[in-house]
């Protein structure tokens, strides 16, 4: 279990997510792809703070910072999604292309 | 920290299920499957993060992606224009350029990974991480908690407030646009 | 005092513009009394500042505070032989043009504020001694003569000020990042105009010199205008109402002539030195093609306004040979230097005069279309008198403003650039002609039907064309008054002995 | 570290942030209490809460500067006279959302979320710890979705938040990846940390490229712009001039601390900062040449806005006014953008440029307000965005971007052409007939910050001089 | 009392005359009253020789001075001037007033011309001269032609200027002031360029080749402002200016030779004008220039003083013949000198015109022989080809002047119904004929001292063959005039008519010009006119259309459907490429503009990207990652 091993693991759900960002159509998918970019951000944070930052708490509490992002990205999403799908019955990205130019 | 081939062997489970799960939430065709894989990917670096040595945050990660997933599933039952969320569904748009994208990604970071120039300074053992933690959380980093804190008020205020169908006053979206450009269409609904 | 004089006009406009509801009781000719009596305190200030002038060669009544210390700013003004005619022709014609009649098209406050503090704002220009608030008052008259054309002009008015906007705020911009550039250069960091001259802080700098230079030389050029750079110049002034087209030719252009002296020359001699050439064959180019140009014209409004590209190729003629590096012509330089000045006082008294006697023209003829016209000799003999007048101040006839700049720069670029200076000379043949060719068109030969009922000019119109008509006389015979004073200035500037 | 005393002092130096968390939890209280007709009072309420954080922040003003919180925030010059901006801003914005919001029946805790977004604003401007920007960042950011999609029944304003959600969602998560590598090669999280551990490899590139993209979500800059115009425009106009302008402040100040702590010469930030700066103007500026709508308009001036201030951002570390320039661009910037967007909500949120032909004529004071906006944009002397400007080509020639200064100029002519097609019809127009306002809380908050425009830009000394003794700490 | 009231006196007096237009009976007594003031005024001027400084500057000091040859001509020009507008005040109707006024601030200008002693104030003079003879000529300015007739005397006389402009230039760049006094010290190459000047302007005033047709245009004004145009005034400046500084430029070698060359092409080839000519007052003209020629041929030989004895007595007989010439056309209403012949009808014009003729023709002892046989002498002096010339050259100024007097009062033509002149029209050329015939005192010895002495020059030491020559030649030319009587070909010449149109009008010399000179510059300055409208704005549109041609390739790219990377990439680039490109419906000119609407439509393709779709903006944000980290490594 080699600290380029995990860095790479992290980096493939990065990347996955990327893909997913961009490939998705659905607000609901779209923020999987999200979560997703953030466990790869996760994961890549703790094998640095066990190998490289020699154990520095602060890297534990960013773990944290970074769940607790997670957890308010998704609730102010799913909050949002619901207000548009209310006001638009929209549930793709495509269906919003009123404000652009 | 452990090492060991046991630890070895597990790590290439969970990393091999995480990649694979994860790769599976954009290759259902179902989104409550997708959301599922998701959960699973998250439990298999949550995984990964118990073997190295950070048992807390794995244990909190897998937790909340539970109860989150949870929601997810709900909000998908509700809101999707496909009320089951349960039938096939291929929804994706410009696949090549977020494939490309999502390789180069890949690739970029991979390179970090091999290339970087990260200094080797293991955690001493034994690791008391969680301790430390609990420390720091009220301790140096006092203010980044307490500013979490506020995020996360601010987000439910904001989340009842935005989603919220059934207001203090009525229905919560009444009244709720832009005053007319003439004052005399503004009579109170 | 020279505070007093630039905030005057000032105040009272924004006084104007904030209080419109005791003024709009006023009826419009009240409102312009009142307004030429305010804008005429600035004159008075400054002739009694012109009483005071010493000419010792340096800056007098300097008043200064500090306003930005922390970058090195001050609110500096004063004067020299340089700015002082300068400031004061502005005033005068600044009284002129508020003073003459124009339509307000209902909106006579907001008009009347904006030229007044349009006048503060040019005053301050030529007096300021700060490159920063140089550059305020720069600005803020572009600002404020967009609005006049835009609001006030005809034809395609709000076009011809966005493109008049654009153009000179473009040109501006160059100005900026080379006044930047001089004041990183300085040391310690001032904008103060007269320890930068002290200092003469990009002496010997080379590459980042030329940058500086070719900055404030686009911005001058632009203002100027110099050819190629003068397409803004021929729509502004046909859409501009006719005071503002006198305010913009008898002032705004004078302010790029003026920043080439002020800044680029005294700032930058060596760099001057080195670009004169190219700046005199430039200036030679827009003295023949701006007459050229102008000869081709049908319109009024476009021929004198080409004829200013040509009187201004002139003064950057002037300056170019005072600024030259040539040894032992010092007495030519202050001669073409003095020239230049001078035809910087004289256009813009001259072409002031002919814009408002366009604006008049247009008035009575509804159109700047010199072919529709012809004859109004008979008709119109104040008109025609003073027009003639005109033409042959512009064309540099002996005995009026004209001649007593061109004969100097003429004499004192020969000394400098023998062959440039003939070229130029065929200039004055050109403009002969273009004038000649107005006379005859408009004024001479047979008068249409449609004429026959064509008034001549009002009152307070012979009176204020005849005010800068009597100063235009005044210079071309008795010029001493005014060569005395500029050469206090223009002698020490090229080292004459 | 972790005695009492000590946490009491550090506590000492939040004081104003504290009294926006107070104050946002009272108007939450009132507000859930309060009947429909009552909630304006929460917009007094949090007026009342700025105001006290605003008094706290200046009795501090000429305190010792330091770095507080055990190293993860900043208390200097930079960050408080930032915190004063973002107050008055969000003092201004409440002046507009008062009015603004008469007719929602539940728009107390609005208020809540309005002063918690200016207090992550704040929380940025003063961290110097990755944990603190990204909880601050997150703050700012949520705040800013659900605000912007306030208006439940508008579905501008709900398309507007959920893209800028998705933006800001993808540029945070980057980020944090970006956060994790520099935090690996740093062994630490704050400023400090970097400044000491970072080195220049590929993977301080990358963490640094992310952290950027990241900020640059933030202030609306190239490459993660894509958001302002959509929520300038769709967006409850109140929340559209919040937003376009307070959370610049903190990002801009972050931005300044965060390069600050790079290895000098071992990564081209500096290169890419200014190009970021170069293309973000540039973009701006084009995309609002033919804009038709007022508010688009105006978020595309705010992108473009953005590259200026990175124009500052780029001589960090090298020039003695680097940080004056930067703080005054935001003195500058902030209520220009506040007034021009006050004008479109005393206008009753009137956003086609024909309806505003004329109104020179109709509402002389909010053509007024409009024009010296504009003309603060654009920079004509003696308003702030000329000083501001001024200082901008300053640092960027004195640090070698000449380049840069001349790309900015010619935008700043390009900028003429757009803020002139809507002064033009304005003042040389005709009306087409009475134009309804909104009330007077929203025309005074409007009129504040287009004075306030002038003020700074006669009597910008004392800022300038406040803004050269301010410094940007990072440990 | 200062050398400034010579000029004022005239000017003051034009004022007043001016102002009393409405009270046509004061003009004339007035007008002539002031020259006659001015005449001994000039006497007292020339005997005391005052002087005046001007200052204006360090640089510019005005002097005006009365000495060497300006004695004469602050005597002569009042004096020939008087009698010319007393002839005016009686014999043009219309806007007399300003007639007056205008003659006699020409005189004023004149005067300025003549006392100045630097060049500045001479330019001052020179140029008032030139704008009054444009307002003279164009007196009767209802009709265009007029007027254009004045602008062309004016340009081209004003074409001369730029000379004096030069030569001023070039004054003060070698010795630091404009005075004409320290000239003969200029260096060289500045002297140069102050000869070639000062001749360019003198043969521009004095209607030399290839400067002569503004004369004719002249002839466009009423007969009396001709009379006194080509006297005493205007024309006679360049004479003058040449009689005053050719001594001081004579160092330079082809200064004299380049005069004699200009005059003597203008005596010859306007001797053969003017006998060709059928106009009446043209023939005078071209008579005028050839003069003058010989007036230059005189300088050219080193004598100035033989230049200005003819100058005073061409004026005298010169006046006389316009005049002369003004009651014929008067009297018949027709300006052809054809068919006339009006000595019987009135025969004391005839006379008095006689008498000038023969002065013209050189019949001693009237002093125009005097003057020519001067002329002759020195021209012998210079070359023997040179005084066979100028003799060619007063033989046909013989035949030239006899004609006319034959065509136009010759016995045996009209004595019915014709106009006869007034008394104070009689009385004027009485006074100029007598004049001229008074000039025969200079043929009294010892005078010639006098004239040297008036003139600081010298006369060349004649011998008594080329009298006999000259004697013989104006013999010669009464036998020919009488032979071609005989044959009726006085008038034609024989000539065909187009020959003789082409040769009388100034050997097409105004047609050449208007092909060569006035044409292509109105050409010119009508294509920059239009140029200007649309500066370069082909180059612009060439590069506009390529650049149009690029992006369009681009926008096909932009759909982001394909590669976003590309999309953005192209967009990008297209927005580069559109910046120099013309936005089409505009309508509009000039490269600025171009370039405007150029950055208008990179607006709206910078637009296209903001597509509203969330994942394009996605891409965006991904690229723009990669260009982040791109460039931050590379600008290590």
């Amino acid at each position: 279990m080699s600290t380029e091993a995990v860095l790479i693991v992290a980096a493939a759900l990065f990347g996955i997510g990327v893909y997913g960002v961009l490939s998705q159509q659905s607000f609901v998918m779209l923020m999987m792809g999200i979560e997703l970019l953030i466990n790869g951000a996760l994961l890549a944070l703790v094998v640095l703070w066990a190998r490289v930052a020699g154990g520095n708490p602060q890297g534990q509490m960013l773990g944290i910072v970074f769940m607790t992002v997670m957890a308010v990205e998704m609730a102010i999403g799913f909050a949002l999604i619901a207000g548009v799908y209310r006001v638009r019955r929209a549930d793709i990205t495509e269906k919003l292309r009123r404000l652009k130019g | 920290m452990i090492e060991g081939p046991l630890i070895d062997a597990a790590f290439f489970v969970f990393a091999a299920g995480a990649i694979v799960t994860g790769y599976r939430v954009f290759r259902t065709d179902s989104m409550v499957r997708a959301a599922f894989y998701l959960l699973a990917s998250f439990a298999a670096v949550g995984g990964i993060l118990v073997l190295l040595g950070s048992e807390f945050l794995g244990m909190v990660l897998i937790l909340m992606m539970a109860g989150e997933m949870l929601v997810m599933a709900i909000v998908m039952v509700m809101f999707m224009m496909n009320p089951a969320g349960l039938n096939p569904m291929v929804m994706v748009h410009q696949n090549r350029t977020a494939a490309i994208a999502g390789i180069v990604a890949f690739v970029a970071l991979s390179a970090v990974a091999v290339l970087g120039e990260f200094p080797d300074r293991p955690a001493p053992e034994p690791a008391a991480a969680t301790q430390e933690l609990g420390i720091e959380l009220l301790g140096d980093s006092m203010l980044v908690f307490q500013t979490a804190g506020v995020a996360l008020l601010s987000t439910m205020i904001g989340a009842v407030a935005i989603a919220g169908r059934r207001g203090r006053y009525g229905v919560a979206e009444d009244g709720s646009l832009e005053p007319p450009l003439q004052p005399d269409e503004e009579a109170m609904p | 005092m020279l505070t007093t004089a630039i905030f005057i006009p000032i105040v009272a406009a924004i006084a104007l513009a904030v209080l419109p509801r005791i003024a709009r009781q006023a009826d419009e000719r009240t409102l312009r009394a009142v307004a030429t009596i305010i804008a005429a305190i600035p004159l008075v200030l400054l002739v009694v500042a012109w009483l005071r002038f010493e000419g010792g060669g340096g800056f007098e009544q300097v008043e200064s505070i500090d306003w930005i210390p922390t970058l090195g700013i001050g609110y500096r003004v004063g004067l020299d032989g340089l700015s002082l005619p300068l400031a004061a022709m502005t005033a005068l014609l600044f009284v002129v043009s508020i003073a003459y009649p124009v339509d307000y098209r209902g909106r006579a406050i907001p008009y009347l504020a904006l030229m007044l503090f349009l006048e503060g704002v040019s005053i301050g220009l030529f007096l300021a001694l700060d490159l920063f608030l140089f550059f305020v008052f720069w600005d803020v008259s572009l600002v404020a003569m967009y609005f006049l054309i835009g609001a006030w002009g005809h034809g395609d008015a709000q076009r011809s000020a966005l493109k008049f906007f654009i153009y000179t705020f473009a040109g501006s911009l160059p100005l900026l990042l080379a006044i930047l550039g001089l004041y990183l250069a300085t040391e310690p960091r001032t904008f103060d105009m007269a320890e930068i001259i002290r200092q003469q802080p990009l002496a010997g700098a080379g590459l980042y010199a030329t940058l500086v230079f070719a900055g404030f030389f686009i911005g001058f050029a632009i203002k100027t205008p110099m050819v190629p750079v003068h397409t803004w110049l021929p729509p502004a002034h046909v859409d501009a109402p006719g005071p503002a087209s006198a305010i913009l030719a008898g002032v705004l252009l004078k302010m790029g002539t003026y920043g080439f002296v002020r800044i680029l020359m005294a700032m930058l001699p060596e760099t001057w030195a080195e670009f004169a050439l190219p700046i005199a064959v430039l200036a030679a180019i827009s003295i023949v093609y701006g007459a050229l140009v102008a000869l081709a014209q049908t319109n009024l409004k476009r021929l004198i306004a080409y004829t200013s590209v040509n009187h201004m190729g002139y003064v950057m003629l002037g300056l170019a040979a005072a600024g030259a590096a040539v040894t032992g012509q010092e007495a030519a330089q202050a001669v073409a230097l003095t020239g230049a000045t001078v035809e910087m006082v004289a256009h813009g008294l001259i072409t002031g005069a002919l814009f408002l006697v366009s604006g008049s023209i247009l008035a009575r003829g509804g159109t700047y279309e010199m072919d529709a016209y012809g004859g109004l000799l008979t008709r119109a003999r104040s008109l025609t008198g003073l027009t003639a007048l005109l033409a042959f101040a512009s064309l540099g006839l002996p005995g009026l403003a004209g001649f007593v700049a061109e004969v100097q720069i003429f004499a004192g670029t020969l000394a400098i650039y023998p062959v440039l200076a003939a070229i130029a000379l065929l200039g004055i043949v050109l403009t002969a002609a273009l004038f000649l060719r107005l006379l005859g068109r408009m004024f001479l030969g047979a008068l249409p039907e449609r004429w026959r009922e064509f008034p001549d000019l009002g009152r307070t119109e012979i009176l204020t064309l005849g005010t800068l008509a009597a100063f235009v006389v005044l210079i071309g015979i008795v010029p001493a008054w005014l060569l005395g004073v500029i050469d206090s200035f223009a002698g020490p500037f090229v080292g004459r002995p | 570290m972790n005695d009492g005393a000590g946490m009491v002092a550090v506590v000492g130096d939040v004081l104003p942030e504290i009294a926006l968390v107070l104050g946002g939890v009272v108007v939450l209280l009132y507000a859930l209490v309060a009947g429909a007709e009552r909630q304006m009072g929460a917009a007094l309420l949090a007026l009342v809460a700025t105001g006290v954080a605003a008094v706290l922040t200046i009795a501090v003003l000429a305190d010792p500067q330091k770095v507080t919180f055990f190293g993860t925030y900043a208390r200097d010059g930079s960050a408080l006279w930032g915190k004063l901006i973002v107050l008055a801003a969000t003092a201004v914005t409440i002046g507009l959302s008062a009015p603004w919001f008469r007719r929602d029946p539940r728009h107390g805790e609005y208020y809540t979320l309005l002063l918690y977004s200016g207090l992550g604003a704040v929380l940025l401007a003063g961290a110097t710890d990755l944990k603190e920007l990204i909880v601050a960042m997150l703050l700012s950011s949520a705040t800013g979705f659900v605000l912007s999609g306030y208006h439940r029944r508008s579905s501008p304003s709900a398309e507007a938040a959920i893209k800028y959600y998705l933006i800001g969602a993808l540029a945070n998560s980057a980020m944090l990846f970006g956060v994790a590598l520099l935090f690996g090669l740093a062994g630490g999280t704050t400023l400090d940390a970097l400044d000491t551990g970072l080195s220049g490899g590929i993977a301080t590139v990358v963490g640094v490229g992310l952290v950027i993209v990241g900020v640059a979500f933030k202030i609306g800059a190239v490459p993660a712009y894509m958001w302002v115009p959509d929520v300038a425009q769709g967006a409850p106009a109140p929340v559209a001039a919040f937003v376009t302008a307070v959370p610049k402040v903190g990002g801009f100040i972050f931005l300044a601390r965060f390069v600050l702590a790079l290895p000098d010469g071992a990564i081209g930030w500096e290169v890419l900062v200014a190009v970021l700066a170069a293309l973000t103007m540039t973009l701006g500026n084009l995309a609002c040449l033919w804009q038709d709508d007022l508010r688009r308009l105006l978020g595309w001036s705010a992108v473009s806005q953005a590259g200026y201030g990175l124009m500052a951002i780029v001589a960090i570390g090298q020039s003695d006014l680097a940080v004056p320039a930067l703080l005054f661009f935001l003195l500058a910037y902030v209520p220009a953008n506040l007034a021009a967007f006050g004008v479109v909500v005393e206008l009753r949120g009137r956003t086609a440029l024909a309806d505003y032909a004329g109104l020179a004529r109709t509402r002389p004071l909010l053509a007024g307000a409009l024009a010296t906006s504009f003309l603060s944009f654009i920079g004509v002397p003696p308003l702030s965005g000329f000083v501001a400007k001024l200082l901008l080509f300053l640092v960027a020639i004195e640090v070698g971007y000449t380049w840069l200064a001349v790309v900015a100029a010619i935008n700043t002519v390009i900028s003429i052409f757009y803020y002139v097609r809507v002064l033009a019809p304005a003042y040389f127009g005709a009306s087409a007939g009475p134009v309804r306002v909104l009330g007077r809380p929203a025309a005074v908050a409007t009129l504040a910050a287009a004075g306030a425009l002038i003020v700074t830009g006669i009597a910008a000394e004392p800022f300038l001089a406040a803004f050269r003794a301010a410094a940007l700490l990072i440990r | 009392m200062s050398v400034l009231i010579l000029p004022l006196l005239p000017l003051i007096a034009a004022a007043l005359v001016w102002l009393t237009r409405r009270r046509p009976a004061f003009a004339g007594p007035m007008a002539v009253g002031s020259l006659v003031a001015s005449i001994l005024l000039g006497l007292w001027a020339a005997a005391t020789g005052p002087v005046l400084e001007i200052v204006w500057s360090p640089a510019i000091q005005l002097s005006l001075r009365v000495d060497g040859f300006a004695r004469v001509m602050v005597v002569l020009v009042p004096f020939i001037a008087a009698p010319i507008v007393a002839y005016a005040a009686v014999t043009e109707p219309a806007g007399r007033a300003r007639l007056l006024a205008l003659m006699l601030a020409f005189v004023a200008a004149m005067t300025v011309l003549v006392v100045a002693a630097d060049f500045v104030t001479l330019l001052i003079g020179w140029e008032l001269v030139g704008a009054t003879s444009w307002a003279l000529i164009g007196h009767g300015w209802r009709d265009r032609a007029n007027v254009e007739a004045g602008t062309q005397a004016f340009l081209t006389t004003r074409l001369g200027d730029l000379g004096l402009y030069l030569a001023a230039g070039a004054t003060f760049a070698a010795t630091g002031s404009f005075a004409f006094a320290g000239l003969a010290q200029a260096a060289t190459p500045w002297r140069e360029i102050v000869a070639g000047g000062v001749l360019l302007a003198a043969a521009a005033k004095s209607a030399q080749v290839p400067f002569s047709p503004w004369l004719f245009a002249a002839m466009a004004g009423p007969t009396p402002v001709s009379a006194l145009l080509h006297s005493a005034t205007m024309v006679a400046a360049g004479a003058y200016l040449l009689i005053r500084l050719a001594p001081s430029l004579d160092a330079v070698a082809w200064f004299l030779p380049a005069i004699v060359i200009v005059g003597l092409v203008t005596a010859l080839g306007g001797g053969i004008v003017a006998m060709a000519q059928t106009h009446m007052k043209r023939a005078l003209a071209a008579s005028t220039s050839a003069q003058y020629g010989l007036m230059f041929i005189a300088v050219g030989a080193g004598s100035t003083a033989a230049a200005g004895a003819q100058l005073v007595t061409h004026a005298a007989f010169k006046s006389l013949l316009f005049l002369a010439a003004g009651v014929a056309i008067h009297a018949t209403g027709s300006q052809l000198l054809g068919g006339r012949r009006l000595g019987r009808a009135l025969p004391f014009v005839a006379v008095a015109t006689g008498v000038g003729a023969l002065a013209l023709a050189g019949l001693p002892p009237l002093g125009g022989a005097w003057s020519k046989e001067a002329i002759v002498a020195a021209a012998v002096e210079t070359s023997a080809t040179l005084g066979v010339a100028t003799l060619v050259a007063g033989f046909l100024g013989a035949l030239y002047v006899g004609r006319f007097q034959l065509l136009a009062f010759g016995t045996g033509g009209l004595a019915g119904r014709i106009r006869r002149p007034t008394l104070t029209q009689v009385a004027a050329l009485a006074v100029l004929a007598v004049t001229t015939v008074a000039l025969a005192i200079l043929w009294m010895p010892g005078l010639s001292d006098v004239v040297e002495g008036l003139t600081d020059g010298e006369l060349a030491a004649g011998s008594a063959w080329e009298f006999v020559v000259a004697v013989g030649l104006l013999v010669a030319a009464g036998f020919v005039l009488v032979l071609l009587d005989r044959r009726g070909r006085l008038s034609d010449l024989g000539l065909r008519p187009s020959i003789q149109v082409a040769v009388g009008d100034w050997w097409s010399l105004p047609r050449a010009t208007s092909a060569l000179v006035v044409a292509p510059t109105l050409r010119l300055s009508v294509a920059l006119g239009r140029a200007d409208d649309r500066v370069i704005d082909a180059g612009v549109r060439a590069a506009a259309r390529m650049a149009q041609f690029v992006s369009s390739l681009m926008a096909r790219r932009v759909e982001f459907s394909i590669d976003g990377v590309v999309g953005a990439s192209a967009a990008a680039t297209m927005i580069t490429a559109a910046a120099s490109r013309r936005f089409d419906d505009a309508g509009v000119d000039g490269a600025v503009e171009a370039t405007g609407s150029g950055v208008g439509l990179a607006g709206h393709q910078s637009r296209r990207l903001q597509t509203g779709l969330t994942h394009h903006y996605f891409v965006i944000v991904a690229v723009g990652l990669v260009l982040i980290a791109l460039i931050l490594f590379a600008a290590r």
